[in-house]
């Protein structure tokens, strides 16, 4: 049994934690949201391309590094803990993701290297209005090529430059690739509860648009994309929670009230010890995607759905219980918490809510015990 | 048992009635405590000159102070009438008569309190309170501001936080160490201060949420006279305690619109199609969630009529209005995320213009953390209810029989 | 505003504690749980009519005090503070309610004397299977005025003298009396959860049944009965609650661990803070719930779901809480905690479930909110 | 990453399976531990017995003493292989090998020590451990039960709680009070003890649930030697912590069927119809409630993994598995409750030919409260990860410099 990252992806992940240590401070994160920007901090993804993360799971034949995902699971630890304002999820995880998953071999040397290379941002852009996207919600249509219609919220959307586009065709769902920068193509800023990530709202006037995967795939597609990226968001939300719990045993420790720490009266106590054991059965059940989505096993769907639903809950409580044990200086804008308070709503939306995944999980249980 | 007023009740809700229909101001938007827009301060500062004048600014006062010398309940029905009109503008000078004049009114020389009573009654002169500090928080007590005696002067240095309408109140209460070698609770001194004293700044404190109705307060060698002492030295705890017991003594109106959220949040799951295209309002673990704060809320209303009706009879009501913002708290927190998971990939949205139901969840999302820390975070309200309703033992104190300057602190 | 108890009721609640105290204490109750018995302590069962609690809220015209429902309901306080193993709810709540509200001036006459009296005990019998009961669950039927089927469990069932019925009769639900000592009755007495409180399978083949009501209002009038069982079983689930509290603040105060008193530490103050919250909530819904009953208030429905809700609720949680308050001790046979435990179950269960009450308390909100 | 066994493990497990094949009783229902029912102890002594003699009884324990010479994993490896058969029959022997025995060891002479390591390794003698008293529950060391010195003899008199088969167990290791006046953790002392000794009386414990696993162990006047001593004089303290480190330096076999209990009352939902007639397996708050569940059984699996694969690779495992009891237990109170709940009044049910599914789910009921308090209560399980996980501070101890007679105590 070697239910462990190796030696060499534990060495990768301390290296990942220090050049966001240096690049990512959180006065950064801060600076970057009092901007009023599009979340996108230009600089750190610069670097971030430079070390090559971009590709860490993409084949050598596509411009990748070729080092497989439990290696991208390092470095999306690493990024959910630095709370990294950048659209590496929408670029990597959706937009690569999909390519890899459905794309021709055309498709994947065409749009691959350009990803890891930086020359592209990929996002994803599926939803339309209020509740989750079903091929019911979905009234984009692709008609000779061409795309009409509106997706909002699209997660960095004011700088990405392609993305994968859940639309009709001929009445059913499929996915299609969209370069931004063609005629028809409109973009709206949108002010987001996580203001370190940019979203827009876009609007397409028969735009071109190219078919990924085969007509009428674009619901099991999509849900196929979710599964791969849900288990790398986990890593994200595993690395954040684990980090609000060391904010909050940290200041447990040197917050001192009625002559004491506050770490030692057993309300706080008991608070970190419930976020450490939410925490630990994230991180196992997070294991269990890596593990799935790296060898691609059968099991992927139950470990993918099992993985975001641990780890939206325990970055969710995380969040807010560490704003909790920081007192009134927990909800200040100076203080880091908010930054993860912020970005646990963002990262547990992004691919679909809890309850949606919840309902996933469940009846994929159903359909393996039927099997 | 019935949700009727007596006749004595009855007969002073008509004549509160009458002079609000005659008086109110139309369209008043309320001026909320501590809101940063002051746009509201001229309208509340009338509608409070108003109500003095004819007795309904402090209903529980004497007459002599500027009150209305009539009983809680009296207070109470007049507050229920008034925010049945929607005029809600007494927030800024909440602290100043529910705390700070009451404190001044305990403590000072009769010369003081006639120059301050009746301006804070007509609503003339706002005050703040200044308790906490950045090292206290639920530790009131652990106050590090210093004054230091210079003849007959003081000499205040240090810094205030969490001071609610700081930025635009006249005087305020300031709760100062005189003596660091004294035990904790022993060393410390109130006095009155006016805010606009050289040497004193405001500055607004920046919340997650982006509001900005808190301030820090920093003393730099701000000079006030002894006279504006209130109490005796070094007795500056068992006035705090003056002023804390005053706020506990205001009863709130009881009933109100508490259940509002849940409904809220129903009327927003009606209007919002789940995956198989129902409306998500029909989703069962939605319901049961619905089901359980409708039940809290409206226990929290009920639990406030309980209270109110122990004081109709003229009896102290009981401790159960205790629970209220303990409960509420994290329900509202509760609420606004199942709203905003309810909303799927939408709910990152916080664009009103954009955002279903105007981002009111969103808002809620960032707003509620504020709501279980401020003015007692769960931790504390917990231990307040196991000590003071239930009985249980305090907390072992370990910063009771040591001097000030050698209790240990954090970094 | 007087949404309180009178003096008077007071008086009376003060009285039916002393009353049971001295009738009815916790060793009593397990003495009879020992026996394996019906879950019925005749002397007490006696004493207990003779105090005049069984006609409370039955008109004088039918023997009763008619004092009415609040007297009731701090009579059914008492009765759940001592855990009383008695078929006080069966006769009183479930049968002379049903009576009260759907009787013939005949049937009133007939069976409203004798409960007052404990001539007749009376019973509900609903459950034929697992799982909420409906139209749809029922299969007993009436047929030439003559009931065959099988219910299970009824309480008090094999002490109960008469049942109202929940039965089909031309293929539609309705209510009727059956006397219990009339051939075809068969009992079998069951082994309950909750050993204090007895019940029974009651089989019938072809066993007279006289109808309550008009013909197919079966589930309109068990809805109905179930709404004003429900406001006095939550007043025997807060008085439960309480004591429970009262139990567990007592031991807290009294067991000492690591030199002092387990109360003063937080992980057991919190603890009976939070218990102290839900009984407050329960306390108030459940006097709303009151008022509604009194008042025969346009409000019953809702008021009397939400009463039911927050004590089943209220009850459970203290229940558990205690025992777990009681450490070790808690769960022995010898200490008092689990009688609460299995009481909490058997008034939490015996007019349906809380999940089913919380459906019907948002069903009647929505259906309020439409009109 | 991967869960394959390495070659080295695979290779013993091929081994542990042959001889499994070859020697495990066929049919052999559990015996577990402290159950009343003793008709399978003499399957139990047997199966012991042949472990033993192949060197699967004690597996990481040398040769010398009747173990294996083996390693942690191999002895995980074999435990999992017998689970895989069913054939779980170590449950008496648990306590005498896995805390009494190794005290032993660690502490008394040459000759004790062969006296009576071989023969509880062979099974034949079963050991009990005498450490919690009615007064005490989690503060273990609050110890009344008094040993007098006589001669060269111990007059041992009190009474010992929740000791698991002292009913059945002969010899037991059992901590007293020797010296009052010494501070609380000073005055203790270490013996082995005959438990056919005179004036040892057991008593077994009816608990809620029905069940009488546990015992209490009365003392009167019981007369021991003082070579029965276990460490030096009032040091029991001491030795008391090696029995406790043996007891958590037992890795359980991480895997396991602990998400069991979701895929029942997910497969109980499916069979129970809801009000519309469909299975209350559709019923989306139960199915949230499922996913919660799932997740966090899946999660204390894998992390019993996690554990396993340290193991594996030679290294000390995490503190992780430390928040299993804990998280477990509460689950299973709350699975239970709920699976009751679904089935509404049928639910009250206990009676196992009528209940639903036999009536499971009202035992789990009956039976869970116990699981959040035995072998370490929730509360101090949080304490537990808290101070010894995250390093957090340890409660104020008020028990530590005064005579233990001295200390206040409850009624």
């Amino acid at each position: 049994m070697n239910f462990d990252f190796s030696d060499e992806q534990k060495a990768l992940k301390d290296e990942a934690r220090k050049f966001l240590a240096a690049k990512c401070p959180p006065d950064r994160v801060r600076k970057l949201m009092e901007e009023g920007s599009s979340g996108h901090d230009a600089d750190l993804w610069a670097a971030i391309i430079e070390q090559g993360w971009t590709g860490a799971a993409v084949p050598e034949e596509h411009g990748g590094l070729g080092l497989g995902y439990l290696e991208l699971c390092c470095i999306a630890e690493e990024l959910g803990r630095a709370v990294a304002p950048t659209p590496f999820a929408s670029s990597v995880y959706f937009f690569a993701e999909s390519v890899l998953l459905a794309g021709s071999d055309a498709q994947k040397a065409a749009y691959l290297p350009k990803i890891v290379s930086g020359e592209a941002i990929g996002t994803m852009a599926s939803s339309e209005k209020v509740g989750p996207v079903t091929a019911e919600s979905i009234e984009a249509e692709v008609s000779g090529g061409k795309l009409s219609g509106v997706k909002v919220p699209v997660m960095d959307g004011m700088v990405a430059t392609h993305a994968v586009v859940l639309a009709k065709e001929g009445g059913k769902p499929g996915l299609f690739i969209v370069d931004l920068s063609a005629d028809g193509v409109s973009r709206e800023q949108l002010r987001m509860m996580d203001a370190s990530r940019g979203a827009a709202k876009l609007t397409f006037s028969n735009v071109p648009a190219e078919r990924l995967g085969e007509a009428g795939e674009g619901i099991t597609l999509f849900d196929a994309v979710n599964d791969r990226a849900a288990v790398l968001l986990a890593f994200e939300q595993v690395g954040g929670a684990d980090m609000c719990l060391e904010m909050g045993r940290e200041y447990a420790l040197n917050r001192f009230a009625f002559g004491r720490p506050i770490g030692g009266y057993q309300a706080i106590k008991h608070k970190l010890a419930d976020m450490y054991c939410k925490n630990t059965l994230a991180r196992g059940n997070a294991y269990y995607g890596a593990w799935a989505l790296n060898t691609n096993a059968s099991e992927l769907p139950i470990a993918a759905a099992g993985a975001r639903v641990s780890a939206s809950d325990a970055y969710w409580n995380a969040a807010k219980e560490n704003v909790q044990v920081h007192g009134g200086m927990g909800f200040t804008w100076e203080v880091d918490c908010h930054l993860h308070y912020r970005r646990s709503q963002q990262v547990g939306l992004v691919a679909g809510s809890a309850r949606v995944w919840k309902e996933k999980l469940v009846s994929r249980i159903e359909r393996r015990n039927a099997a | 048992m019935d949700f009727n007023d007596s006749p004595e009740e009855a007969a002073y809700r008509a004549q509160v009635r009458a002079w609000l229909e005659e008086n109110a101001p139309r369209d008043a938007k309320g001026a909320s405590l501590g809101d940063e827009d002051e746009s509201q301060m001229g309208a509340a500062k009338a509608w409070q000159a108003k109500k003095a004048a004819a007795g309904y600014a402090q209903i529980r006062w004497p007459k002599e102070w500027g009150g209305g010398g009539g009983t809680t309940m009296q207070s109470v029905i007049f507050s229920q009438e008034e925010a049945r009109m929607g005029v809600q503008l007494g927030g800024p000078f909440a602290i100043g008569l529910g705390m700070c004049i009451p404190t001044v009114m305990a403590t000072a020389d009769d010369e003081t309190k006639k120059r301050f009573v009746g301006p804070a009654v007509r609503g003339e002169e706002i005050w703040c309170q200044l308790f906490s500090e950045p090292a206290g928080g639920s530790d009131v007590a652990a106050i590090r501001t210093r004054a230091v005696k210079d003849g007959d002067d003081w000499v205040i240095n240090g810094q205030k936080i969490w001071t609610s309408g700081a930025h635009y109140a006249q005087y305020g209460i300031v709760l100062v160490r005189t003596d660091p070698d004294a035990v904790k609770h022993k060393g410390l001194t109130m006095f009155w201060i006016d805010m606009k004293s050289p040497g004193i700044e405001c500055k607004t404190i920046h919340q997650m949420s982006g509001a900005r109705g808190f301030n820090e307060v920093f003393f730099t060698d701000v000079r006030i006279k002894d006279s504006q002492r209130l109490g005796a030295l070094h007795d500056g705890w068992n006035v705090s305690i003056i002023t804390l017991m005053n706020e506990r003594a205001s009863v709130s109106g009881g009933g109100g619109a508490v259940g509002g959220g849940v409904n809220n949040i129903l009327k927003a799951a009606q209007k919002v199609a789940g995956a198989d295209g129902t409306p998500l309002a029909q989703d069962a673990a939605l319901r049961e969630k619905m089901a359980d704060w409708y039940v809290m809320s409206e226990g929290l209303r009920f639990t406030g009529m309980r209270s109110l009706s122990a004081l109709s009879q003229g009896k102290t009501p009981g401790p159960e209005q205790s629970i209220s913002k303990l409960v509420y708290a994290s329900m509202a927190q509760d609420i606004a995320a199942t709203a905003v998971d309810l909303q799927d990939q939408f709910g990152m949205i916080r664009d009103e213009n954009v955002s279903a139901f105007h981002g009111a969840f969103q808002e809620a999302v960032l707003g509620s953390p504020g709501s279980r820390i401020a003015g007692g975070t769960d931790e504390i309200l917990r231990n307040i209810i196991a000590e003071r309703v239930l009985g249980l033992p305090g907390e072992i104190r370990v910063d009771k029989n040591v001097p000030f300057k050698d209790l240990p602190t954090g970094r």
